[in-house]
Parts: C-alpha cells; structure tokens; sequence
C-alpha cells in the first residue's frame, strides 16, 4: 500500500478507470501536457493518449454540454471545470440538462458523466477560485454531489463516482491536496455514496462537516480535549445522497451538534444539516444545532481569506457555546 | 445543383442556393440531386407536418394540447433536411420546432405526441431510434451534439450528427461554444440553422446584425452555406453535401436555411401585436409546399383528386397517431419519481412512499 | 386606489419609475411590442420608446452583463429574463459578477439593476419555465432576492428594487399574475426589503412562505379553521435581507411552525428558516419546525405538477402533525 | 499604414496589418501615424511594462506579491491600444494581462499594485478614472463592456470603450453574447483580442479551428482586422481606426492581433511541461520592444546610453508606486464586510458585529 496525498489518489483513481475501461476519457482546460493546473491529471496523456486526455477550448459551458453528449455516445467522460466558481458560466448545462436528462428522456438516456472541480479558500487564490457553492447544485435534484476529505475517499469516491450512471459533480479540497498522506491502495476501490463516516469519536457533541472543513473540526476536536470537551467529527462525505441515517443517530446519541462549512452560512449545506435534524431528532437536543461557516459576503480578497473562513478559533467558541445551552 | 452565383474561393460564404423557386420552376441552370419519386415524398412528409400542426392546433384550441410550436412555413427545412440523414446510421438532435423531422428519423408520432400529452412511458423515445429528446433550452442542445457527434467518432461509429437550432438560438453562448468545440474536434455534425425570421416576438432583425448566419462558420474554420429554406430541393442538396463531407472526415458544417415563420411562436402566442401583415403575406408567396406541388403539377404528377387523397390518407394516419398517444396510459402520481436515478437516494425513497401513502389514504 | 392584479401591478410600477426617472430603462427578450410573454411590459415601448424599452438578442447572460455596464455608465436597467429557470444561463454574470462588482471594484462601482423573472408551477408551462430555484442565489451574497405574493406588494417592492443602489433579483409568482385583484395605489410607493408581513393572524401555528406559496398557505389556514387549529401565515417578501427578527418573534409566540415552498425540499429556503429558528427560538418551539416543499427530483413534465408542488392537503397534514408533535 | 496586400471587399477580414518590422524597418508602403515623438512615448511606456514585470516576478518568487499574470512580449499590445484611446472621455474594461494599458489609461500604479497586494481601499480606481476592476472571470468583462458603451450612448456621452480578451476568452459563451450584442446596438466599442497563442498550457491551434479571429466579427456584422499584435506602430494604427469608427457613429470592431506570451501564464505556471523551446525562441526574435529600439537607433534617436538612462528612472518609478503600494494601509478584518451591500442586512451587520468582537476579545 502506497501513501498518497489527494492529488496523487485522483491521478490514481484516473489512471486505473481510464486503464480498464477504454470508454473513460479526461477534458478540461490544460489537462493534457500540463497535467491540470495542480497536476491531478498529470501524466495521463502519455500513458492514454490526446485521444482520450482532451485539452479543450475555454468554455465551461460546452464542456459540460460535450460531455453530456459523449456519454449518450457511449464514452465515459470525467470533465474538469478549473475552479468549482466556473461552474457558473456552465450552470445551465449542469443542472436542468445533465442532472435532468434522464427524466427529459424519459428514461431512454442517462448521463455517466463526473465533473471533478477543485474549490475551497486558504490557498490564497485569485478571485472566484476560492468559492464554495455546492449547496446551489443540491438545488439541482439528479446530480449527486460529492465532497471528499482525505485521500483514501478521494480516490475512492472518484472510482464510484466514475462508475455511477448518473452525474455526478465531485468538488476536490484545493487546500488539501498536497496535504498530510494517507495510505491509498494501489488497485481499484470504491467509497459507497451516501455513508457519512464518524471519523473521529467523541460523546458530548458532533462536529458535522464535508471536505476541508472536516480537517478544521478535527483540529477543533483536537483543540477541545484541553476543555474537557469530548467532540465526535462526521464527516459526510455526499450532500446527495445525504446519509439522514448516521447523521441522525449519531446527533441522537451526543445531543449536541455544530455543523462547519466554507461556504456562506444563508442557505448553505448547514442549513439542510440543521432542518434535517430539527424534523428528525428534536426530542434528542439538548441543545440547538449550531453552524459555523464563511459570512454573508462574497469571498473577499485573499488577504482577508482567514477572517472569512471558519476559523479555529470560531469552531471551537461555537461548540463551547453549544455545551454551555 | 447550382448556386445563383459561382461560389468562390474568396468569399467566407457560399452564395444562396436556390433550385426550386417560389413559382414552381425551376432555377436556370439548376441540377437537382431529388428525382421526382423522391420529391413527392418529400411533399407527403411536408405534408404530413403541416396537416398534424393544423390539427394540434385545434386540438389545443380545446383544451385537448399542450403548449406546442408547428413548423407551419417551414416544412422545407424540416423534410429536406431530414431525407438528407441515415436514420439507421445518423443521429438527430431536435430543438423542438423540426418535429416532423424526428419522425421522418424514425421516433413514432405517437410517441412525440404523448410528449406533449404529458405521458411518460409511452413518450420514451425507443431503444434503436437514434433521436435526442426535445430541447426547450434554447441552443443547450448544440454543445451536446457535438460531443454526441465526437463520441461516435471515438467509437468509430459511422455517424453523423445534424442539430437544429434557431435564429434566436444562435445568439446563445452554447452556440458559440458548441461550434467552436466541433471545428476543434472536427467531429461528424452538420448544424441546421432555421432562420424563420423570428424568436417568439423578436425580428431577426434585432436578433444579429450580421448580413447571413453562415458567415458565422468561417469563424470556427468550417464550411458555412446559405439556402433558400422554402426550397426542398435546394435544402436537401445542401444538407446531402455538409453530410457526406461530416461523413467522410471533412468536418462541421453550418446550414443557415433562410425560411418564415407562418404561423405563431407557440399557441400562447398572437403575432399581430408584432408582425407585420405585409411580411407574412410576402413569405404567404413563397410557400414551400405550393411550390413543390406547382411543379409536379407541370410534369402532371399533382393535381386536386390526388391531393384530396393524400390529405385524406395523412390526416388519418395523424389521427390514429393522436389515438394512440391518448389512449395511452396517464402517468401515475408516483411517476414524479420516475427516471431521475439509477438508484434514488434513501430520502427520495422516503417521499415516493410518502406521495403513495398520502394518494392512498 | 384601483384594484390590479399582479401583471397590472408590475406594469404599473415600471411605467411609473420610466415617467419619474429617465434612466430608468427596460430590456429583455420580447419586452417590445409583444409586451412580455405574460405582458407585465405591455404599452411601455409606445409610451417610452424603443431606445428604453429593449428587445434584446436571446441570450441570458448578454442580458445580465450588459445590464451591469449600462448601469456603470449611469442608467437604471429593469431586465427582464423570460423565466427564471433561464437564469441559469447568465448564472455567472449574476452571482460572480453583478452580485458581488461593489466588492470587486473596492466599492469604487455599484450596480443599479434589477432583474424580474416569472417563475412557478401550476400554470401547465413546459419544461425548465417553472423551476423555482431563488435558493440558489442566496449562496451568492450582495445581490437582493425578492419574492413578491401579491400586487400590492409587487408594485411597492419592485419600484423599491428599481431605485435600491444595489442588484435585485425580482421573481414573480406568474399562477397569480391574473389571480386575485386588489387594492394598488396609482403613483409611486415602495414597500421596504426585509419586513415580513404576518397577512394572517392565528394563535397555534405559524405558517412561514413567500412567493405564490402564501396564496396556499392562506387556503390552508383557512381549512385548519375546520380543525379547530388557528394559523398565522407569516410572507417574508425577501429572502435576501432576511426578516430573522419577525420570523422569530412570530414562531416564538406561536410556539410551532411550518414551511411552506415551491422548490424541491433539500437545501431550498426552507431549510434556512428552520436552521435560524433553531438557533434563535430553540427553546420557545413545541414542536419542531416542519416543512413542506416540492420533491427532491426536477420538476416533472406538467401532467404531473400537481402531485410535485406542496398541495393544499399536504400543507394541512403537515400543520396536523405539528399540532399533535 | 499599409497592409501586407491590399484589402479587398470581397475577403471578410482585411489583410493582417503590418507596419513596423521584426527587424526593426519600416513595412514596404506603410506609412506610420505615430510620429518619432511619440513613438518614443510608447516605447518608454513598454518599457515600463516589462520593467514592471520583471520586478513584480521577482517579488512574487520572495513571496512578496500575489498571483500575477506579466505582459511580457505583448507590450505593443498593451500600449499602442491604450494610446489610441483618449482617457479623458472613453472607458478602459480590463481582463488581467494588460495591465500597464489602465495605467497608462489613468489608473495609478500604486493602486492597481495595491489591489495584488490584497489592499482595499488603496486599491480603489479613484473617481474620475475610467478603467474598470481587473476581470478573472474569462470573458465575463465582454457582455458588461457592451452595455458600457451602450449605455454611454444612450447618455449622450462622447466615449468610445476599449475593451480586452485573449485567444482563450474568445471562446467563452460571453466573446459571442457580448459582440453580438455589440453588433445589433451598434455600441461604441473596440473589442481587442490579444492572441498570444496561450490560453495557460492550451494552444490557439487547439482553441479553434478558425484561420482567424479576425473572420468572428462579419458573424455580428462589424468589421475585423488582423495585425500584427508585436508591432506597436500597426496596433496603433488600427486601434485610431477603430476608435474612429466608433466615435463616430460606425459601430464595434474587432482587433485579432497575433503577438507571443513571453513568460509563463502566471507566477505558479510552468511552461516548459508544455510549450515547445524552439516556438518560444521564434517569438522572442519579433520582440516588440526590440524592433523599435532598433528603429530608433536607425534613426539617431536611441543608443545604448539612453536605454540605461531610461532603464534606470523607469525602475525608479516602478519602484516609488511599489513602496507607496506596500505601505499603504493593510485591511483591517472587518473589510471582509467592506464594499459589499450600500445598506449590509442585519445579519450580516451582525456577523460583522461577532467578528470585531471575536477579534477586540
Ligand atoms: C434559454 C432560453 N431562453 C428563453 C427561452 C424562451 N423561448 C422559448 S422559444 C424562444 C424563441 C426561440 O427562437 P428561435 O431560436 O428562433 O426558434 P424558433 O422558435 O423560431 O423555432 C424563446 C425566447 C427558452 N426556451 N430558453
Ligand atoms: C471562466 C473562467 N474559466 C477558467 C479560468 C481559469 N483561467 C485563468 S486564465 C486562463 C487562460 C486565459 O487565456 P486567454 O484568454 O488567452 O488570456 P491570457 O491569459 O493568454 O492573457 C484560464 C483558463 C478563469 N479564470 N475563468
Ligand atoms: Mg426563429
Ligand atoms: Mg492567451
């Protein structure tokens, strides 16, 4: 077993599905020669071939749309949008067609596609590169929606994710790509869709969180042992499908819950997070369900990129206050 | 075939091709690819398209109709370009305007019909019918297209593509995207722009202020030609032409037909708060199918007592098609949940039930 | 006072604001002499000419972009997009760009336009026409979302969208542009963003909506009467500012409360307002929040709409089962 | 000025436009607009530009600077556009490259340096300048800069608008929704697309089919030169005639000029994984600033002791807008709440609330 970090899982979900299906192919903007921009598809072309390892023009929009099409031709496309934040200039192809086409066909077509999109702040990106907008997609019913947090469920989740006959839109942690390794098999596996994972136990409280803010709860979680504090991290690793099931029980069993994302807090994934709860498993609080997340702002300049996130600092005052309810 | 004038190397378009004009005859020097079998099936499939608006909009007219767009004027495009495609080897990608033309390509008129019945099974396209589903996006379809058409070309499949899409919809980004993407590619597509001249209320006149939509191709590298879009014969020719290069490795083609809208947008909608009366009238005259009809009646092949029979003859084959979409199974309240994953998730499972019970109880 | 329906109501105010500031323009696909597909511009480009009243080329985000631009250079452009389902289309001139160009430029521009878009179910449109997906951009900060249930309100938050310094997004209930008349003041008037209004009063229940969801909301306080249960109906008018002080002061006193909306369950408004009053009224709430909203699948061809949208009889049976929690 | 071979009517792009050669003579007939003094002008100010560059790069590598995109190679670009534009009445819509333009458009230098440093009020344009911010959104700047100028006439302003997008934003949805747009408006506005042949790692030849960018604007129904994008006195020449044409009431124009990315796409790229040495190695050979220094020297009016000279109080310079950039104020937290909303909603006036006392605690 090889130890990976995230981008070294990705290209090695991608290497192993274009290997044994001939149907799996890679288009994007520069994820030929150059590998993508944090070189997630590195040496791919050589291997597979510009046949099958598409630099296409720059238009976010026919990329989704083409994909779509290659997959009714029978390929397996595993499209790149840049940043997550371009999604936007393809958001019509995105939701009401790829999501959608099996219902508009009426059941005749489906669409094995993967749209895999880096995103997240921290990284003291330009503008637009940092934005986390994958709650607008769970808007979007047909498509699931993919968050991965560490490099074996990348790689995992990736394999899944290419396999499903449905889209599938998988948002990568940017910040954590070339983070801590973890062992990743060599060899194909998958991570089931819709299985949140408790990745770390605790008894008074549960952090709740997807993508790189599982790693924030899990330094929050770290930081509150000195308080006595004993806090669970789940990590939920789809929004769609969300696991209701483990989310519920284990919230049950702790009584208390702050859910921590990156992205706005108004109709965020958190949001969900907290009705889902509050229909489910009221009679079990003891306290109300908190959120911590980016404010009601757009993403600001990088330089101020530490006081928009969810901090340490705000996670950890946040449970605090949640113990104390 | 022969262009008005002799297309040249030094301009981006070819000049408009015409065969067969608006008073039946046809245009000097022209050599039309359709013999006369051929052409008077092309007449029964136009037709055919315009006898099955007339009735859908009576049909909506009752109540009995969903909110539908007849290609009334624009039959000529539709059918030529249709006869110029392989239904056995070439996909068609409709916007939803060329309804006719996706019959001629093989997917029943009961079952397109039960489309805007609201069924649902009985609306799937079937298996081996090589037709997307209606595009009411506007231009969506067109990236989709080309990546359907590069995708046959990387499972060395020998097809070809050939989309429709709208003077409005050519202002769409996807247009631009989805041609470029082609000309990159040069993937196995021929692009079917219908100019009728409108979007909705819109002239074609605001819509863009190029002189002709085919000089849009040069600006993908790829072959751009103008049609006279009343004119069957010369739309077949053109389309024939952009196939067989698309089939042969030449590449895209963008077909700019320049036709009319002689009815309305849709039957929400009422053109004398836009159009001018003049307008309609002019392209009244130009009539694709009179005009087919005016020359087979000079070779004697057309006269009244045959077109009260085919009128007769179509009208009931649209009339069964109709029957069978109606008497075709209503959806199921629990059909909401149809066909939107392989396997839905655990909460979708959750309302399904929920929309049972609560129908039940 | 005359009485007006929703379209009159619009068409009044656009009329209105033409006549009382030259800038003030309108454009969008067929607002010429068509009037609009549901004729909310009917008559304004006899009376205000074809330079301020603009059949634009179809294209969405031309629409957005250039909207934006003709406000930097001093006008007040209404655009209008034929049905918000097409928003998708200019998705990233909106969010990315007008939502957020104050912040992109240091404050140095702001963008001045407003954006109307029908929207809804239960008219019988086709495909794409009634997807009501205003969630979507409250995960794009800096731009307004109003959501107007009645003409009263449609011409005072619209003239107010219209003069507001910053982008609106204005999206009308079109089932109720030819509903109910009511009482619609000729002359200028404007009805403030972020102020509930409670347009039932009732003492056991509060039934929270926007948007032709209040209309429903009122029919089923009505039913409840029945029952013996007394329901409020609180209209938020704008998700974006949100009226966090009314709506919880009114579930407060209530104690219990329902959601009501058009859009599919998951991660819609729905969820915001049951996370806010988790965290604001935890304590005061007899019942959990409950909430009821189209499924989490595309909108259905519209054979089938009725079975999708939240129906009188499930709004009932949901205020039911909060009355019995 | 003289093209290469004469414009003709019947092609739909005029021949590219060249005037000042590669090797530093003037193009057989051409006869240049910019006279010697000002084309000393320009050269200072590409000078200026690629001395900014050169230092920003080396700042960025001390981690002292954020990500940047330099204008290496393309400074005849950058500069014989801006100085076809008068920055007193028309308005400058940016995309990233083409920096030095705003400067030189009006924009100070410490101020845009600010914006890079993450600054927020220093790095407001100041009132009265008529640049717009820095667009990272590829082509999302088009559509806007049409509704600019568009407004700018419904205004009765005097303005024409310059506005910027690379090979790589031509084929974005909003090249296509914003020019055309542009064509039926009949907007005062030059669209200049710098083709520097890279889009990051992908190459025009894949970017699109098309011979020429150029041929795009006969599909919106305005006019479009080719020119050579290294040749700051043909830049300058096409751009007055744009400019022309649209102050006076002739509509858009599309400028295609073919020049070479000189340096890598941003300070965390790295072009040898993909571009081939010997391409690069031609390029460099066209030097933009190369030919007019030996132009110049040809004509008595540069040596290697004005170029020290020269080298010297431009870095100068440079450097003065840098250290007023550095020290100028750092945001303060609560800027993240800055610049948002005219009147911020209540809960975000509370976020902004939690923040400063999170902060203050
Ligand atoms: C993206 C999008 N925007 C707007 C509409 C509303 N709409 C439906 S048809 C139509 C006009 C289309 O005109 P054209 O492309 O010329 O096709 P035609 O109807 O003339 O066949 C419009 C604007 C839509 N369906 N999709
Ligand atoms: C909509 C969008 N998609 C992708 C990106 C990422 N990106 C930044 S620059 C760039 C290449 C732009 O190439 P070009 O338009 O030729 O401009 P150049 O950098 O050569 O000046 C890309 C793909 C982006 N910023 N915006
Ligand atoms: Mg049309
Ligand atoms: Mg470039």
């Amino acid at each position: 077993m090889a130890e990976r970090n995230i981008v070294e899982a990705i290209n090695s979900a991608l290497a192993e599905e274009m290997e044994a299906d001939p149907r799996v192919m890679v288009l994007g903007l520069d994820v030929g020669k150059l590998g993508g921009v944090f070189r997630t598809t590195s040496g791919l072309v050589d291997r597979f071939g510009a046949e099958r390892v598409v630099d296409t023009p720059l238009a976010e929009a026919g990329i989704v749309g083409a994909s779509l099409g290659l997959a009714l031709a029978g390929m397996v496309p595993v499209a790149e949008i840049q940043f997550l934040g371009f999604t936007a200039q393809g958001f019509h192809q995105i939701g009401p067609q790829l999501a959608k086409y099996r219902q508009r066909s009426r059941g005749r077509y489906h669409c094995q596609v993967t749209i895999r999109a880096p995103f997240g702040g921290g990284i003291r990106s330009p503008e637009f590169h940092s934005d986390g907008v994958e709650a607008q997609f769970v808007q979007s019913p047909g498509i699931k929606i993919v968050m991965p947090s560490n490099p074996y469920d990348a790689k995992g989740l990736l394999i899944e994710a290419i396999r499903d006959p449905d889209p599938v839109l998988f948002c990568e942690p940017d910040r954590l790509y070339r983070g801590r390794r973890s062992e990743v098999p060599d060899g194909a596996y998958t991570v089931p869709f819709g299985k949140a994972q408790l990745v770390r136990e605790g008894e008074q409280v549960t952090l709740v969180a997807w993508s790189a803010a599982v790693e924030l709860c899990l330094r929050a979680a770290d930081a509150l042992v000195a308080d006595g504090i004993s806090a669970a991290v789940l990590d939920l690793r789809t929004l769609v499908p969300l696991d209701v099931e483990t989310l519920c029980a284990q919230v049950a069993k702790t009584g208390r819950c702050v859910v921590v994302h990156e992205a706005p807090l108004s109709a965020g994934f958190g949001a969900e997070i907290s009705a889902t709860l509050m229909e489910e498993v009221f009679y079990d609080l003891d306290a109300p369900v908190a959120r911590v997340a980016a404010f009601d702002v757009p993403f600001p300049p990088a330089s101020l990129e530490d006081y928009y996130l969810p901090s340490l600092d705000r996670v950890v005052a946040a449970v605090r206050r949640t113990m104390e309810a | 075939m022969s262009p008005r004038t002799a297309p040249s190397k030094n301009r981006a378009v070819q000049a408009r091709r015409s065969v067969l004009l608006a008073d039946g005859t046809i245009a000097h020097g022209a050599r039309p690819r359709m013999e006369e079998e051929f052409l008077l099936e092309a007449l029964r499939w136009m037709m055919k398209s315009r006898l099955y608006d007339q009735k859908v909009i009576a049909l909506q007219r009752q109540g009995l109709f969903g909110v539908y767009s007849p290609g009334i004027g624009q039959e000529a495009c539709i059918i030529g370009s249709a006869m110029a495609v392989d239904p056995v080897r070439d996909w068609m990608v409709p916007q939803y305007r060329e309804l006719m033309a996706t019959v001629h390509h093989g997917l029943p008129l009961e079952v397109i019909t039960a489309q805007y019945l609201g069924k649902i099974g009985p609306a799937r396209i079937p298996e081996g019918v090589k037709v997307l589903p209606t595009q009411v996006s506007i231009a969506a379809q067109l990236p989709q297209a080309t990546g359907l058409a590069w995708g046959l070309r990387l499972r060395r499949q020998d097809s070809v593509v050939i989309t429709y899409v709208g003077d409005g919809g050519s202002s769409e980004g996807d247009f631009h995207e989805g041609l470029n993407l082609a000309g990159v590619t040069r993937a196995p597509i021929v692009f079917f722009l219908s100019n009728n001249q409108w979007a909705i209320s819109t002239s074609r006149k605001v819509q863009t202020a190029t002189r002709n939509f085919a000089l849009r191709a040069a600006g993908y590298g790829f072959e751009g030609v103008e049609v006279d879009g009343n004119d069957v014969m010369a739309v077949y020719d053109v389309t024939c032409e952009a196939v067989e290069r698309a089939r042969s490795g030449g590449g895209p083609s963008l077909i700019a037909a320049e036709t009319y809208r002689m009815s309305f947008h849709n039957t929400t909608d009422n053109p004398s708060r836009y159009q001018d009366q003049k307008d309609y009238d002019e392209a009244r005259s130009r009539d694709p199918i009179e005009r087919v009809q005016k020359y087979l009646a000079g070779l004697g092949l057309w006269d009244a007592k045959r077109e009260a029979q085919w009128t007769e003859e179509i009208r009931e084959e649209n009339e069964r098609a109709m029957k069978m979409a109606t008497e075709a199974p209503a959806p199921r309240p629990e059909d909401v949940f149809a066909n939107v994953y392989e396997e839905p998730p655990p909460r979708v499972i959750r309302q399904r039930a929920d929309l049972v019970d609560g129908q039940g109880g």
